[in-house]
């Protein structure tokens, strides 16, 4: 097995890796990177706990070949707050008590992230429609979809977000 | 002192208005440990990463029945990166944890009893996780199967296979009240059925996890757990430590919902850092988990229940089998519960209620969420529905008649003086219910 | 049937009780409260956190007693190298319990601070409050600070520590099953209306209304959050969830193929509150972890037999026993 | 944790079908990677050698050349539902891709793998099968371009050759009055595999009679099939209750006899009528006005 040389910006920053080809993206960012936001939940893309953003787009990382994501944009839920300032989701999340035992929120906040830069006024059906690959066991989904109607509100409220 | 770090919102939700009255209690405040999980910056117990740490996997068994005649680890042993293979004779205390009653083993002895697929023989510890695999599948185990067991009613008759010492009923609850057989006798209508009810996972988001370490003669341990003092006292028992040597933090837990309740990878992780002096840790995947955790019970419910012409509860009869599998985890207290609840909150003058918990050869049944509760109340709520069809009322109306009240004595004898909401719950879903259009009958 | 399609609809109503705690045994837990010196709180507890909120409750629990603000307020929970046992987190009990272990456990620290106060202010300790970061007597806000309270505490040697230990009032259950299994029990009704597509055997379930007795809530969105979940979990038990087992072997390890519920099968949940306050509560609080889910099951299960005039008597309600039911096999 | 492989990035499609072509020992194209990582974390497939299509951008375009739509290996299945020429031209592939997994899935699964997967549940194929399609397979050297119904030879079988890429799916665009739909039938509203899928594509005169109907099912066989009587029973006739109810039977005894004896059969054959109802009243609600 060749080494790979990784190469992509993630939350913003570029880094630079050699690595196994045969590595996948969530041990990428796990191991190699203490990225432990992103949580192992099944290992085969049914629960979307290990969702990332790849150019913007929710992938689930444990199903990434971490060659395949070189070269690309790569979001985790580390990069969505900022200089100590959470994002809207992240604060809407807190105010509507959609987080319980929080395994499923980093994925689900980067799922409701994709959806309010596309969509930033979506209706209910649409909101469950973009989580609907996040498995969350605790909440009834109910207080997740409030949580990202919320978000878009605020966002709106600030031109767009960030 | 950092507020966001633990959640605090900003003044208007949590500044305290001076005056009498309630000020905190009563109010929607944000979750205290919130910002950590929505950053990302909670660490769960396989997020932790310790210098030096080693990795561990359990050997599990592939036969629901045997005796483990002999198990050689020599060909793991000799993979580069397996730092050890421990098996039941390196426990130091006692091989043997259970919440109630300790009768499954850490890891299975030579010469032991196998009562399920999955049970542990041998824990591998190695440099990564990447040498685990290979090493487990060096490890040949020798095995002289038995006649297995899997229904719980074959389980209960004489001559089947004997799971444990005491015979595979673990534990009996009988619940007597007034003349059953006479109520039935006199009853207008009476309504007799079988229930039965799956086998269901927990499915936590998290799998079971935890890291190890000994620190200064401690032996520290994060895990992802729902009583971290009773795996101490697990931990330290099966270690033969002082109880003041171990030491057992819950990592934050992604969810339990009953199944973190029981011992999985405490003992393990203890005896591996302990042995070695090297941290240790351990990730079931979610295959594992799914093997080796406890399930729901499923239940057999065998239940009569009678009432007059006017839908008045008389008479409640149940017998209810529950398959606790090959271990009794929380079965008992489940099948208990299970008996106590048996007539609903409902007030029945002549109760008769039989439980049993019951061994067999398949995965342990341990707590869920609900403690056999909600498959009695599949049954008891049937029954309500069906006597009401009986009697020519609606499922509302049955229920407000029987439901109790300040002042009504349960199956068990107990008279209850405050706090009984059954009615007004009942009152106010079903004004819901026809305020939405859902429920167009009788107010 | 409407729409063309041969779907039925059906309204099903599930009630349910649940004893708090362990069954006819002792489950106390024990808690821990110390003041520090400037007039923020610790909370020490063994009660385990594993989602549903115990040490936001128990947080709001000690500063309502205290006066404090939230953000005063660090609940260390669930160490055992610095927590005294609070037992299980199961049971539903944790609200109950540890609230009530807490909330003692807070009382006596502040009673220490009373005293002192009293002391100072020459009045009965049993006219005086802590709020706001002062000592207040009969309702009146006092100039005595509570930073000032402790540090003629610590002057003294006195801790400013309080221990609280609860114990439900539950007794054993004799041969005849008599005796009190439980000190209170929570309550809750749920109506569920659901649509059968009798071909494909599909229920879906369009609403639930859930009325819950869980004494006072001490964090309503916290409460609502169980029922919701608890809900969900529910119509999973209900329809779609099974551990297949042959010959004491899972055949379906994954979660592809042990399906549980994800956001688009979720209804419409209308949460509904009933605080009957418990005496012996803390603040008259009880439980409702475990009481959101039960009566979910039965619930759709009567929803449907309403359906489609045809009862199921096992669980799950899958698709294919659905069909069977309807059209023979 | 993967077993370990070689791995390959080939930058033009030229390079990755001589690697093919040269490579000794198991190998295997990567295109998005939902079906390939999870069989090779469980051990279920072994290759010495991955050839990543990851650079091949030429394959991710979706194209109308002439009257014909060409749709690249790559096109995920989310760019299948917001694509404007899928949604003028084949409106019910966007109506499968749209049921495919959660949007985790949609992302990264792609037409191509889809198709090579030869899944009996793959969502795409029922539309494909009644769009008409055929795949393009390209090697060194040569290319052939097979109609889907003999590419598919069961269940993950597939006339594919070790060195062979399959590059783009075609089919005829429908014209605009053409109606559709994709029905899909889960356990569960999203992550579900099919029991039972149904593609729809009805194309009627001005009367609203109805001159071709093609109806193709997913899941009650190896592969996709078409319900041939219910589609003669439809030509020639006007949309509504009485003809719905008989292409309905004839849909379910079709069904009915395929399935013969298999544990599903008295599952499936009452559950394709309701599959059927909803898949033929969405193309043309008319099946459901008297």
């Amino acid at each position: 097995m060749k080494p790979f040389r990784f190469k992509a910006i993630i939350n913003d920053r570029p880094v630079e890796l050699l690595i196994p080809p045969n590595r996948r993206l969530l041990d990428l960012l796990r191991e190699d990177l203490d990225l432990t936001g992103v949580k192992e939940g099944c290992g085969e893309g049914e629960c979307g706990a290990c969702t990332v953003l790849l150019d913007g787009r929710p992938v689930n990382s444990c199903l990434v070949l971490a060659p395949e994501a070189s070269g690309r944009k790569i979001t985790t839920i580390e990069g969505l707050a900022s200089a100590g300032r959470l994002h809207p989701l992240q604060e809407a999340f807190l105010e509507a008590g959609a987080v319980q035992c929080g395994y499923c929120t980093p994925g689900m906040i980067l799922a409701a992230k994709a959806l309010l830069e596309e969509n930033p006024d979506p209706d209910e059906q649409t909101v469950k429609t973009a989580i609907s690959g996040n498995l969350c066991r605790c909440t009834g989904y109910v207080k997740i979809v409030r949580a990202v109607r919320l978000a878009a509100v605020k966002m709106a409220g600030k031109g767009g977000g960030r | 002192m950092n507020s966001e770090s633990r959640g605090g919102k900003g003044p208007e939700l949590t500044s305290f208005p001076e005056g009498p009255g309630f000020r905190v209690v009563g109010r929607s405040l944000p979750r205290v440990d919130g910002t950590a999980k929505v950053t990302g910056g909670a660490r769960f117990a396989a997020d932790c990463k310790l210098p030096g740490m080693l990795f561990a996997r359990v050997l599990r068994s592939t036969v629901p029945h045997a005796v483990l005649r002999r198990l050689d680890a020599a060909g793991a042993l000799s993979l580069p990166g397996v730092a050890a293979v421990f098996t039941a004779a390196d426990i130091p205390g006692n091989n043997a944890v259970g919440i109630i009653v300790k009768d499954e083993p850490v890891l299975v002895e030579t010469g032991g009893r196998i009562r399920r697929i999955g049970d542990p023989l041998a824990l591998v510890v190695g440099e990564s996780e990447a040498v685990l695999e290979a090493a487990l599948a060096k490890i040949k185990v020798e095995y002289e199967e038995l006649p297995p067991v899997f229904s719980p009613l074959e389980a209960m008759r004489e001559g089947a296979p004997q799971i444990h010492e005491k015979g595979n009923v673990q534990s009996v609850t009988r619940i007597k009240k007034g003349d059953v057989e006479a109520a039935l006798a006199q009853a207008k209508f009476v309504v007799t059925h079988r229930y039965t009810t799956q086998m269901v996972e927990h499915a936590y988001l998290e799998t079971e996890a935890g890291v190890a370490a000994v620190e200064n003669g401690l032996l520290v341990i994060w895990v992802s757990t729902q009583n971290p003092h009773y795996d101490r006292r697990e931990v330290a028992r099966v270690l033969n430590l002082g109880q003041h040597r171990v030491r057992i933090v819950q990592a934050p837990t992604g969810g339990g919902f009953g199944g973190k309740l029981d011992i999985s990878v405490q003992c393990l992780l203890g005896l591996a850092a302990w042995k070695t002096g090297r941290p240790v840790k351990m990730c079931y995947r979610r295959e594992e988990s799914m093997i080796a955790s406890t399930k729901r019970h499923p239940f057999v419910i065998d239940y009569t229940s009678a009432c007059d012409g006017e839908g008045r509860l008389l008479a409640v009869k149940v017998r209810i089998v529950g398959d606790t599998g090959a271990y009794a985890s929380y079965g008992p207290p489940t099948l208990k519960r299970a008996a106590v609840h048996a007539t609903g909150p409902y007030e029945v003058p002549n109760v008769f209620i039989e439980s049993f918990c019951v061994y067999t050869n398949n995965p342990p049944a341990g707590a869920m969420r609900g403690f056999g509760v909600p498959q009695i109340a599949f049954a008891h709520e049937s029954q309500m529905d069906l006597l009401a069809e009986a009697v020519g009322c609606d499922p509302f109306t049955i229920r407000l008649r029987n439901c109790y009240r300040t002042g009504s004595v349960t199956a068990t004898g107990q008279r209850l003086t405050a706090s009984v909401g059954i009615e007004e719950t009942i009152l106010r879903a079903r004004a819901r219910a026809q305020e939405l259009g859902i429920w167009r009958g009788e107010p | 049937m409407e729409g063309g399609t041969m779907k039925k609809r059906g309204v099903g109503v599930g009630c349910m009780w649940y004893g708090i705690g362990n069954t006819g045994v002792p489950n106390p837990a024990g808690a821990f409260v110390d003041f520090l010196d400037d007039g923020t709180v610790l909370v020490l507890t063994g009660c385990a956190d594993i989602g549903q909120g115990s040490s936001t409750v128990l947080a709001q629990i000690a500063a309502e007693e205290l006066g404090v603000n939230m953000e005063d307020v660090l609940v260390v929970a669930g160490d055992t190298g610095v927590s005294p046992d609070a037992g299980a987190t199961s049971a539903s009990r944790q609200t109950y319990i540890s609230g009530n272990a807490v909330r003692l456990a807070a009382q006596q620290a502040k009673q220490v601070l009373l005293e002192e106060a009293a002391e100072v202010l020459g009045a009965p300790a049993g006219e005086l409050e802590t709020a706001s970061g002062f000592v207040w007597r009969n309702g009146e806000r006092t100039s005595l600070a509570l930073e000032e309270v402790l540090s003629r505490c610590r002057a003294k040697g006195k801790l400013s520590l309080g221990g609280g230990s609860f114990n439900p009032a539950a007794t054993q259950l004799d041969a005849d099953g008599q005796g009190v299994p439980y000190a209170t029990y929570s309550f809750a009704t749920q109506v569920v209306e659901v649509e059968v597509d009798v071909e494909t055997g599909k229920v879906s379930v369009l609403r639930i209304v859930a009325a819950h007795d869980v004494g006072r809530a001490i964090n309503p969105a916290a409460v609502e959050g169980q029922i919701e979940g608890g809900c969900v979990m529910g119509l999973g038990y209900a329809l779609l969830e099974e551990v297949r087992v042959k010959e004491g072997k899972i055949e379906n390890p994954a979660l592809s193929v042990y399906l549980v519920p994800m956001s688009l099968d979720v209804p419409e949940i209308h949460t509904i509150i009933v605080e009957e306050e418990e005496p012996s509560g803390p603040f008259g609080a009880k439980g409702v972890g475990e009481p959101a889910l039960i009566p979910t099951a039965a619930a759709v299960a009567n929803a449907v037999a309403d359906a489609l005039g045809v009862r199921f008597y096992e669980l799950p309600i899958t698709l294919e026993k659905v069909v069977e039911a309807v059209h023979g096999s | 944790m993967l077993p370990s492989f070689h791995y390959y990035q080939p930058e033009s499609l030229a390079e990755a079908l001589n690697l093919l072509a040269d490579l000794p020992g198991p190998k295997k194209v990567l295109a998005g990677g939902t079906d390939v990582i999870p069989a090779l974390s469980r051990g279920e497939l072994a290759v010495e050698h991955l050839v990543s299509l990851k650079k091949l951008d030429e394959l991710r375009e979706i194209r109308r050349v002439g009257a014909n739509l060409h749709v690249g290996a790559l096109v995920t299945f989310r760019e299948l539902v917001s694509s404007p020429l899928v949604a003028g031209f084949c409106r019910l592939l966007g109506e499968a891709a749209a049921a495919v997994g959660g949007p985790q899935v949609r992302n990264q699964g792609t037409v191509g793998g889809n198709v090579v997967n030869a899944s009996p549940a793959g969502d795409l194929l029922p539309p494909l099968f009644a769009l008409g399609a055929q795949v393009k397979l390209c090697r060194r050297g040569g290319e052939r371009v097979l109609p889907l119904a003999e590419f598919l030879l069961g269940m993950g079988k597939t006339m594919l050759m070790p060195e062979e890429i399959l590059t783009e799916v075609i089919f005829p665009a429908l014209p605009g009055g053409a109606a559709s739909s994709f029905v899909k039938l889960g356990r569960r509203n999203s992550l579900a595999i099919s029991r039972i899928s149904m593609a729809v594509i009805i194309f009627r005169n001005r009367q609203g009679r109805i001159e071709e109907a093609r109806l193709a099912l997913g899941a009650v066989a190896p592969r996709p099939v078409r319900a041939e009587r219910a589609e003669a029973l439809l030509k020639g006739r006007c949309p509504g209750p009485a003809l719905l109810e008989e292409a309905v039977a004839a849909i379910a005894e079709t069904v009915a006899a395929i399935l013969g004896r298999r544990a599903s059969a008295p599952y499936k054959r009452v559950a394709v009528k309701g599959v059927a109802r909803q898949a033929l009243l969405r193309a043309v609600p008319e099946f459901g006005k008297p």
